[in-house]
């Protein structure tokens, strides 16, 4: 075997500097900017607009050149690590690489220049493309049809909850509760919130799963639907998935799921296949589109057909005979974002997408369930699965006797792990495992880089026998030591005018 | 067959047998035999790169209407500003394209760094003490704020103005299906909202745009008179860069601010990623939707960013929480960041005085035109709206054969009849200006547009 | 004043981990490849290529996955200096900030996909800009023609060396010697050499400038001419250049002016007025081209009227009437480069100097002045100048008595200086100082870095009074410490097949 | 006025207090005001950077010879290679290309690593034991080759082929004239070199080309041979690429080789920057030219790697030097490695072998048409030269109208008569194929051709 490869091993995130803000830099009477001559005369804003509208004073920006912009920008990506630094094995969130190819289709300006108010006639690339997109995510999710304009996942939940209540109100139905069960993500119980619905919360039995039983016993015909998402959070299969679409079907439910697993699923189990009416997908998880440190990501939502009369609208579609327009369906919801959602995350799914073709994907779920695997039984001796047996795409551990025997807690191995060059697993997540650390090493990272992973999570369980103390301060050669979360909830300040006084 | 995977083959064999196993089925096979896929994917096989490319730039250059083809007056929301290439070249710098949401910040001092400097930002521009980390987008901003006016108030009664834009307004209708708002939208008269037609007790939110989608510049104080008789929040929807020239938020009294944040520094990009920009008073602290980075110290006792009053959001609160949004549009905010600090204290001042003296150069000139007069003959910034004496998506169409996107039908943005304007939509058309556009530009606008007219 | 800027404040340089070679995180099999579908058949290469001109055995690169591939070089780059990081006042180097707008200039296809061989018809852009270019450079310099081919400072050197024998050759003139200062640059001595003729080096006096009676000494009709940079390597003009001028011209002599310091004189002072015949220029410094981590460059050579027939060619000429095309002067010298030189550069260099304009190039060259004076009196006590006045766009200090009260280097300075998030001065050059730091701070370095370097060096002397051992071994911070440079050359080690033995 | 300066009118005035001046043409006080500008440069105004960049979008346009308009067949050690978006944004890290030569061990080494990844991967494709960091390209590398040889043997003939590219034949005879090198050019016969036509005694280098430029492989084992007889050092220029397919220099016996780099990831970029690569064998180690890095220890032991034997480079040895290189073509390296990285043993090989599968195939349709003959019945890589039945560059301009970039006119390249082709050269037409052309293009290729000849 070769040498480790996936740590961030030159340490860029080491170092005791902190960087000043922009404003810090700022003084007064520099400038970077530059603007075309225009010719246009030069009259006084008073001329043409009235007084009470004025400003009188400019607002305050910073002033830097274009020279300390550009150290500023450089330096402070500097502290921040990234999948291009280093393996990112954060549960749940599917950080695996992301094609360079698919950012320089985005970055052509015959896309990226186009105004999303231009009529059709002037967009068929782009309509086009999206219909492309639209039938190959029906095509991966076994879905009639698919809204594209959801910008995230939880924009996605909220989307499918309002198509669920369409169905239900267009069949007269007046349905109050949405089932979910207790490992389920945050965003789902929220937007069934937000959706006009009660959470009804079913428990996990012993293997991990839903309990069947329980989720019987909550079925009524006051039931809308349920929220699944499978593999479920602890990165198990919901093998009783048949029964569980048959009981919820049975009282008039629909199914909804969380695409935000779909990765060790692609190309071998369809979500409508198991019985799902309405599926978001995470692009900028399963199809790879850079997270953007926090987006942006795009959340569409494929139906089933009986649901494809509410998809909201304006969607692109195919006409007869060539050439595309946009249209909006009989009843539909409306519109879900103030244009035809995040387009450029968009197109880079298509690109990922075209590129790995049917089998391509399929290896994608193969190769993420087999390194998950792989890590967990690797790390058997170390920190077990919370479930121990065969996971998908992600494995939850815990570090529940590191705290019991060391004091050493999740947290600690987590903030231990960055000192290593890594970055931390998702840590107590989901809610019901003690200590959790979730990892998801995905497909993209290789054999060499997990087991570079499994010994720095060793050295890290060694360290807790002889320097408990020393986790706890964990991380040390980090841009900033371990930060005080606390204390930034209690004097909240959130903007340097808040600082500064 | 291409993909990104390292696995060779032995190594696949290799993890197998670790496993116990000896093929990748067996990997599956505790999943019903019933619900995985006997076939494959019914999807065309894989392609290279620059197979793949090819098909991409079939599109592209089926989309006629680029920006190199075509100098452009659509606005609406989303405009065609400056955007430097240092800008570019810093905000795709890889650390933050290829970051997740900075759960851990002992590594993300990056992100959050920028995202403080973002949240200060957009703070001074609304005249708000405090904003978010970003939003979807204006719309999906507009819908956070209504809530948020809901948990407030504890009515849900909304008044919108009519000056809204139409998709935003479509919106927030769309997402009080769940909620179970009741949206008033209040019409205008002569471009400006006739408040006095609409019965403002018991509202939440009373919400006006400033300035409307339209141009036009109400008077928010009429507004803020409202949101005081009433009891409901003063939710202001502005374009950002009006803080340029134009008073904020702040300035009106509003107690909401929400934008859409595409002028900062984000390619037209056929609507997505745009910037949903959010802030409010002190008082909404605690209700303010979304991601917010706040300082804090580290265990050195050194300055540290990090995300804060995470209580609020979906992750801890559960089913009691009053926003769902988790991942948000962070490198559109990053963007912005450095789009005004590129920009600084003057040069945001001079982009939207550029803006508005252009505008104001060509509304003047094209009302001269025989047949073409202001929809609204009240002040306006950036953006103007004009009746036309025939279908306005005819008269542009006519313009883009002569390399003018000459701005956007309201039609093709409100439907036929809408409260914003007086009669039907059909003949009027929306026309914005950015600092981009020449004297020659303009004057060659006014010329063809006479010339399509006559 | 506000807070520092200048600093690689995140510390982007410090860690302990090395970063594998790309053939340790090679896997035999692995790949990131992807090519084109071309539907060409097939055939084995035995079929048209003769066995034996086929290799048996593949050249063995590194087999990587994209993903690693991407990885490394970005770990990499996090352990690599850079003016976008912070401030670089190499001395001699100029290595000033580099305006984005020119790489995205020099990154547009309409220019960098123009293959070099099409005829002139299909480039007329590229020749109209290389004409452009070639006129400014001309009235920077006050010249009357130049040659854009020399991809460096020494090719243009050679090749001005190059044209002085031709011009001589041409009247006839057999001429040998050619003279060069003490302070000069050591590719000036090594381009005479390579030109053919011998090196009569003139020293220094007192104030750092040519001995003006040792020049005249040194003259007579076997001089071929004299290479000067001016400001020369010390920062300092020389005063008598006129005078200088007048005795190299009275022998028939050439002056040559190494541009190398052209910052310093940018729309203040052109090599022309002072008598040069022949000026070449460092793009990559003067005008602000990125230097690539040493190279690519661009040298071209301005020469005066008389010198012009003997330019290397083809030169992109203007037609009469419209048009441009190719041409070689009468006596061309022949090519120096095997196209047109480095066009991308030439390029963002032609970006530059629009931007500026004259004007602007003036204000260049001014606060490049200004910010150097300012640091040298700034750092008056801490470190000397080694000539003590006013200085043009660099200082030459010196740590003498650094060395004689604490044992503490030049060199410890610099390491020091690294340490504390500044890239070093040049260390050791000119020659003929003692303990020579040469600072060249550059005009787009803001007052608040230049006191924030500044600082940093007091801090640095401060610490050779308490821990020069310290000073020693420095730097610790940075990815690696100090390099043991001799190693390297006893046991040359220059490929991983030579360390693997 | 647009610039780059951080300086604010007061911090100049400061600065100027500081140094107890009062204006900034104080500063320039010392120098004679005989040679001072009295009006400033006579250059038009600064303009803003879109200003500019209108300037450069017009020569842009002017460039009909880009390939998103024709397909290429132009070669002549410059290819039209395939060079994905992940090798491009890696060598744009901003890190790479705005760091200067690696004088600092301790921060550098990004760059540092980076070329001895390079250098080895040269080695390897050379099959000769020591590359260096770069030359400036692949004819200024043949003049370091040849000042190499004068040194190893101390003797000025150098035979050069005349199957080496006519610019680089070129450039050596300029530099010849500093260094008095004798510079014979031996004469190609159906496309080789007729070594027998010249004498080799007391020769310092025997120069050949691998392929030679028109794109024929010469039997090297004759110039080995050669070598050894003569005493002179057999310097090989090779397309990099060849070794993907064909033997190394290394195989065949050479000392050294050069060759342009261009090939191994870097744009056409209307000739530059390209990369001139350099190899030699161990014996002429210490007069390699340029920069080299070594591998050595940091004062922890750690490997750590470094620019060395600095002793051969003018930096030290000033006069006595035989090179006078410094700022060479790193950035070129970095990529190449990258590039070279991302092909990985098999792709190298692959792109090698479908280059000279699609030459072959397009040269075997090609002579079938009238008229059309080869210019050497010889093997070939992956370009070739054919002789038309009439003026090249006519014929090329008509392809051009077809959207073909159809190759060069040898014409072009060394004049209407040369010692590498029997007869004039105007009717010879040079045409490279890489592995980006596909199936249909070549068939139109022909097609076409047929049609313009007919
Ligand atoms: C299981 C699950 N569901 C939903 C979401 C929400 O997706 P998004 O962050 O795109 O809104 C996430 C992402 O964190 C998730 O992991
Ligand atoms: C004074 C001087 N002359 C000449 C040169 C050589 O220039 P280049 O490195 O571009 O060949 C340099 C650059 O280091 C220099 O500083």
């Amino acid at each position: 075997m070769s040498l480790p490869g996936g740590r961030a091993a030159s340490a860029p995130l080491l170092g005791h500097e902190i960087e000043p803000t922009i404003f810090e830099l700022s003084v007064a009477g520099r400038s970077a900017y530059q603007l075309r001559t225009t010719e246009i005369p030069e009259t006084a804003l008073s001329d043409f607009l009235p007084r009470e509208h004025l400003k009188t004073k400019s607002v305050a920006l910073a002033e830097v050149s274009e020279r300390d912009l550009v150290g500023h920008f450089t330096r402070l990506s500097h502290r921040q690590f990234s999948v291009d630094l280093g393996a990112y094995p954060l549960g749940s969130c599917t950080m695996k690489y992301n094609p360079k190819f698919c950012d320089a289709v985005a970055a052509d300006p015959g896309l990226n220049s186009v105004h999303p108010g231009v009529p059709a006639s002037l967009s068929q690339g782009w309509l086009e493309l999206l219909v492309s997109l639209e039938d190959k995510l029906c095509a991966i999710t076994g879905m009639a049809a698919a809204t594209l304009q959801p910008a995230a996942g939880a924009a996605g939940e909220l989307t499918g909850l309002l198509l669920m209540r369409a169905y239900h109100e267009a069949n007269g139905d007046q349905r109050t509760r949405v089932l979910i069960p207790d490992s389920a993500h945050g965003t789902n119980p929220a937007s069934v919130t937000l959706g006009g619905y009660e959470v009804t919360t079913i428990p996990s039995n012993d293997r991990g799963l839903v309990d069947l039983d329980a989720l019987k016993a909550a079925l009524g015909p006051d039931v809308a639907g349920i929220m699944l998402t499978n593999p479920n959070t602890l990165g198990l299969f919901e093998e009783e998935i048949v029964e569980i679409a048959e009981a919820v079907h049975e009282v008039g439910g629909l199914l909804y799921y969380d695409g935000a697993n779909l990765n060790a699923i692609l190309g071998v189990i369809r979500p409508g296949d198991m019985g799902f009416d309405i599926v978001h997908m995470n692009l900028h998880k399963t199809f790879a589109t850079p997270h953007g440190g926090g987006g942006p990501g795009a959340g569409p939502v494929a139906v089933s057909s009986r649901l494809v009369e509410f998809l909201p609208g304006p969607r692109a579609a195919r006409r007869e005979g060539g050439g595309y327009f946009w249209s909006t369906p009989d009843h539909s919801i409306g519109r879900v974002h103030g244009w035809h959602g995040n387009a450029m995350v968009l197109a880079r799914a298509l690109a990922y997408i075209d590129v790995h073709g049917g089998e391509g994907l399929t290896r994608v779920a193969q190769h993420a369930v087999l390194n998950a695997n792989w890590l967990r039984e690797r790390l058997r001796a170390t920190l077990p699965a919370a479930y121990d047996r065969v996971c998908m795409h992600e494995c939850v551990l815990t570090a529940t006797w590191l705290k019991n025997e060391y004091g050493v807690r999740g947290l600690d191995v987590a903030k231990g792990l960055l000192e290593e060059g890594f970055h931390s697993p998702t840590v107590y997540f989901p809610l019901i495992v003690d200590e959790a650390l979730m990892f998801e090493p995905t497909e993209t990272e290789s054999l060499q880089t997990l087991e570079s992973l499994a010994s720095s999570i060793e050295r890290i369980a060694e360290r807790a026998k002889t320097d408990p103390e020393g986790l706890h301060h964990a991380p040390q050669s980090t841009p900033v030591s371990r930060v005080d979360e606390a204390r930034a909830a209690r004097h909240l300040i959130a903007t340097e005018d808040a600082a500064a006084r | 067959m291409a993909d990104y995977l390292p696995h060779t083959l032995e190594e696949t064999q290799q993890m197998l047998s670790f496993l116990g196993m000896d093929s990748l089925d067996q990997l599956f096979a505790h999943v019903p035999a019933s619900v995985r896929l006997a076939q494959g994917l019914d999807l065309a096989p894989g392609m290279s790169e620059p197979d793949v490319a090819a098909v991409f730039a079939a599109y592209s250059a089926a989309n006629t209407g680029q920006l190199s083809q075509l100098t452009c007056y659509a606005g609406a929301g989303a405009y065609d500003h400056e955007v430097p290439a240092v800008v570019k070249m810093l905000a795709s710098r890889s650390e933050f394209v290829t970051a997740y949401t900075p759960y851990q910040p002992e590594v993300a001092q990056g992100i959050l760094q920028a995202i403080f400097e973002f949240q200060t930002m957009i703070s001074r521009l609304s005249g708000l003490p405090v904003a978010n980390a970003s939003l979807y987008d204006g719309a999906t901003a507009l819908v956070e704020a209504v809530n948020m006016a809901a948990g407030a108030t504890q009515r849900h009664k909304m008044l919108i103005s009519a000056g809204v834009h139409p998709h935003w307004r479509a919106v927030v209708k769309t997402f009080a299906r769940g909620t179970g708002h009741e949206i008033i939208e209040v019409p205008l008269k002569d471009g400006v909202t006739d408040w006095a037609s609409a019965d403002p007790s018991d509202a939440a939110a009373i919400v006006a745009a400033y300035p409307n989608y339209l141009g036009v510049l109400e008077d928010m104080s009429a507004v803020k008179a409202l949101s005081i008789s009433s009891g409901g929040l003063f939710v202001m929807c502005a374009d950002p860069l009006a803080a340029g020239v134009l008073k904020t938020a702040g300035d009106w009294g509003a107690d909401v601010f929400v934008g859409e944040g595409q002028p900062l520094g984000t390619a037209l990009s056929f609507g997505g990623p745009y910037l949903g920009l959010f802030a409010c008073t002190h008082e909404q602290i605690r209700r303010l939707p979304g991601r917010i980075v706040g300082e804090t110290l580290d265990s050195n006792e050194r300055r540290a960013f990090v995300t804060t009053l995470r209580a609020r959001e979906q992750d801890i609160r559960r089913e009691k929480a009053t926003s769902n949004v988790c991942t948000n549009q962070t490198l559109m905010a990053v963007t912005a960041a450095i789009q005004l600090g590129w920009l600084g204290t003057q040069g945001f001042a001079e982009v939207a005085t550029r803006s508005a003296r252009a505008a104001h150069y060509l509304q003047n000139e094209l009302v001269q035109i025989p047949g073409v007069s202001p929809v609204s003959t009240q002040p306006f910034f950036r953006e103007f709206a004009l009746r036309l004496p025939r279908s306005a998506s005819g008269v542009l169409e006519d313009l883009v054969g002569e390399g003018i996107l000459g701005g956007l039908s309201v039609e093709s943005l409100a439907g036929v009849s809408d409260p914003s304007i007086d009669g039907d939509t059909v003949d009027v058309v929306l026309i914005a200006v950015t600092e981009k556009r020449t004297r020659a530009e303009l004057d060659r606008y006014v010329e063809i547009l006479r010339k399509v007219l006559s």
